[in-house]
């Protein structure tokens, strides 16, 4: 069961068409900064902010992978993928950049259910 | 109970200032007491002092001042997202030498820390995103 | 138990099916903005196992000229049956 | 075969939720005033702007609907509707408020290589 | 060839503008005239002159402003679209009694038949959109 | 003869479909922004009848980590590519 105080922060935004996915992390990361026990979930067009070999935008723009090296820095470690988003996206887990565990369908709801705030992004 | 609303949407732009703003009178009818907005995303453009939407439209502005004058609500706008999208108070206008400003009390610039203490602090906490 | 609030209409948005693969067997929904059109068969099939906790915000459904074509299984909702729902849930998630 | 300087205005956007469709709408009504000759498809979600019975939003928003009752105003008379996005939305032809051309999928390409110019909102 | 750009992404909220900056270069690069750039819908927001983006990031505003100025780029606002924003210029402001104003030249409010007439008159018209 | 520019990736948005009802035979697509997502399969599939005029935009596949992903009928083209399309086509259509 997961701790009650746990704070739940839903990504389901790909990187760099816009800035969802950055100001969900941002969250995240002022949230963990305060002390508080945060939780990613990555869902939907969200797991692509896993892939490997991202790069910063043609103008420069930061993209978020840079953020996502951070996490480990800020205590964020349970960090949960969406299994099925993965598929339909031809993803496998073995193959992302940042260690993440992967949820199925029944699980989701619990995860909902067991944090004490949901931000979803 | 306490509330708490967020914003991402602009205004005019989607529905979800006037379905906060909606929201907002609903919860104060029924004896609730609406702590804090926050605007956050595209909702930082709700601030804007220099908005004029035509005569026949809503002035979703005047109608955020409205509720936090009569119910001391405190409208804080995410400073992060708001000066890279050309929203700013006077004292961040003159940090970044800008000429003029557009957010002005009682709409109040602020960091992230405090949507998280919202989530903490209020009963609830609902979001209207576009 | 948590409220879903959903603005998305389910015939151009997958949101929904996202939505609802997180959905407890107690969760609520709420049907706003563009999500009303969920509230409107065929698209409203959808919802169809969530008959008792399915709600659809009546002003929206008036302004879009659904009033009176929910399916049977959607409760449409005025402004303060909103906030009385999330007085009876502990938590809202909005889904967009 | 339509007037090759005609232009297409597409409106795939519902209304009340988002501005899409009114900005869709006035680029239309000026174009006729204008003079250009106007062809409006509705498409998608677009199709919604077509329902009966819509009303101004509880905050006193216009909707659209007050704005298709003045396209005959502006000679904005070739109105089509996508068959299968109204199908899709369980709406016929029959049941809307306003006079429109439903088309089916193997007219739309046509549609749009014969306009000489297409917005598409 | 002469092109014409719409903008009708929120600059920083989508990559809208980002897509438009870098092929506004492109086609100059290939021996095009880039005549106007049109903003509407949420692109209005770029004529901000108030935007301060963070150092690490791209500032689409002067990029806009020096566009215009290598190319003689007119930078069009739909003026409907900005005012009900809150974008406006120093003409726009006093006549609504603001108190401010975040537009200016060679950012100009003009109305959408300066987008029709463009779509009449260019050779190409490519929106980016959000 | 068209060009068809899209920014949604098919795995979430519904616009790609309407998008294909529109193509004529000889009209060109242009992937651009998170459209480059339906490059790389399986979301690809959907295009896989558009080979020799199917196209992704090289600095978004790159920017994404899709270098080298795309999908045999896709052809990856750079900024100057992109306007060379425009120039070859007579107008240009932008789905989102």
């Amino acid at each position: 069961m997961d701790d009650p105080q746990t704070m739940l922060v839903v990504l389901r935004h790909a990187p760099h068409d816009s800035s969802w996915l950055r100001e969900g992390l941002d969250v995240a990361l002022v949230a963990a900064a305060l002390g508080q026990d945060v939780t990613l979930l990555f869902l939907g067009d969200g797991v692509e902010a896993l892939r490997s070999g991202q790069q910063a935008g043609p103008l420069g723009q930061k993209g978020s992978h840079t953020t996502l090296d951070m996490l480990a820095m800020y205590d964020i470690e349970d960090i949960r993928v969406d299994a099925a988003s993965l598929a339909a996206r031809g993803l496998t887990v073995a193959e992302l950049d940042w260690p993440v565990t992967p949820v199925t369908s029944d699980v989701l709801p619990g995860l909902f259910a067991t944090s004490a705030s949901v931000f979803n992004f | 109970m306490r509330y708490g609303l967020v914003v991402m949407g602009g205004p005019y732009s989607h529905q979800a200032s006037h379905s906060a703003l909606r929201f907002a009178h609903a919860l104060v009818d029924r004896g609730h007491r609406l702590e804090t907005v926050f605007f956050y995303h595209d909702g930082v453009y709700n601030a804007s002092r220099l908005a004029a939407p035509p005569q026949d439209e809503p002035h979703l502005g005047d109608a955020w001042l409205r509720l936090a004058e009569s119910q001391g609500t405190a409208l804080l706008v995410c400073v992060a997202a708001a000066l890279r999208r050309g929203m700013t108070d006077e004292r961040e206008a003159r940090r970044h030498g800008k000429p003029a400003y557009n957010v002005e009390p009682p709409f109040e610039l602020t960091g992230l820390g405090q949507l998280v203490e919202a989530s903490l602090t209020h009963d609830r906490l609902v979001t209207f995103s576009p | 138990m948590i409220l879903h609030l959903l603005n998305r209409s389910p015939a151009s948005s997958g949101v929904a099916h996202e939505m609802l693969r997180t959905m407890g067997a107690d969760d609520r929904l709420l049907l706003i903005e563009a999500g009303v059109y969920g509230a409107v068969e065929p698209q409203a099939a959808l919802f169809s196992a969530l008959e008792g906790r399915c709600f659809a915000l009546l002003e929206d459904l008036a302004s879009r000229g659904l009033t009176g074509c929910c399916a049977s299984w959607v409760t449409p909702l005025d402004m303060q049956g909103f906030v009385t729902l999330t007085e009876e849930t502990q938590r809202t998630v909005s889904w967009f």
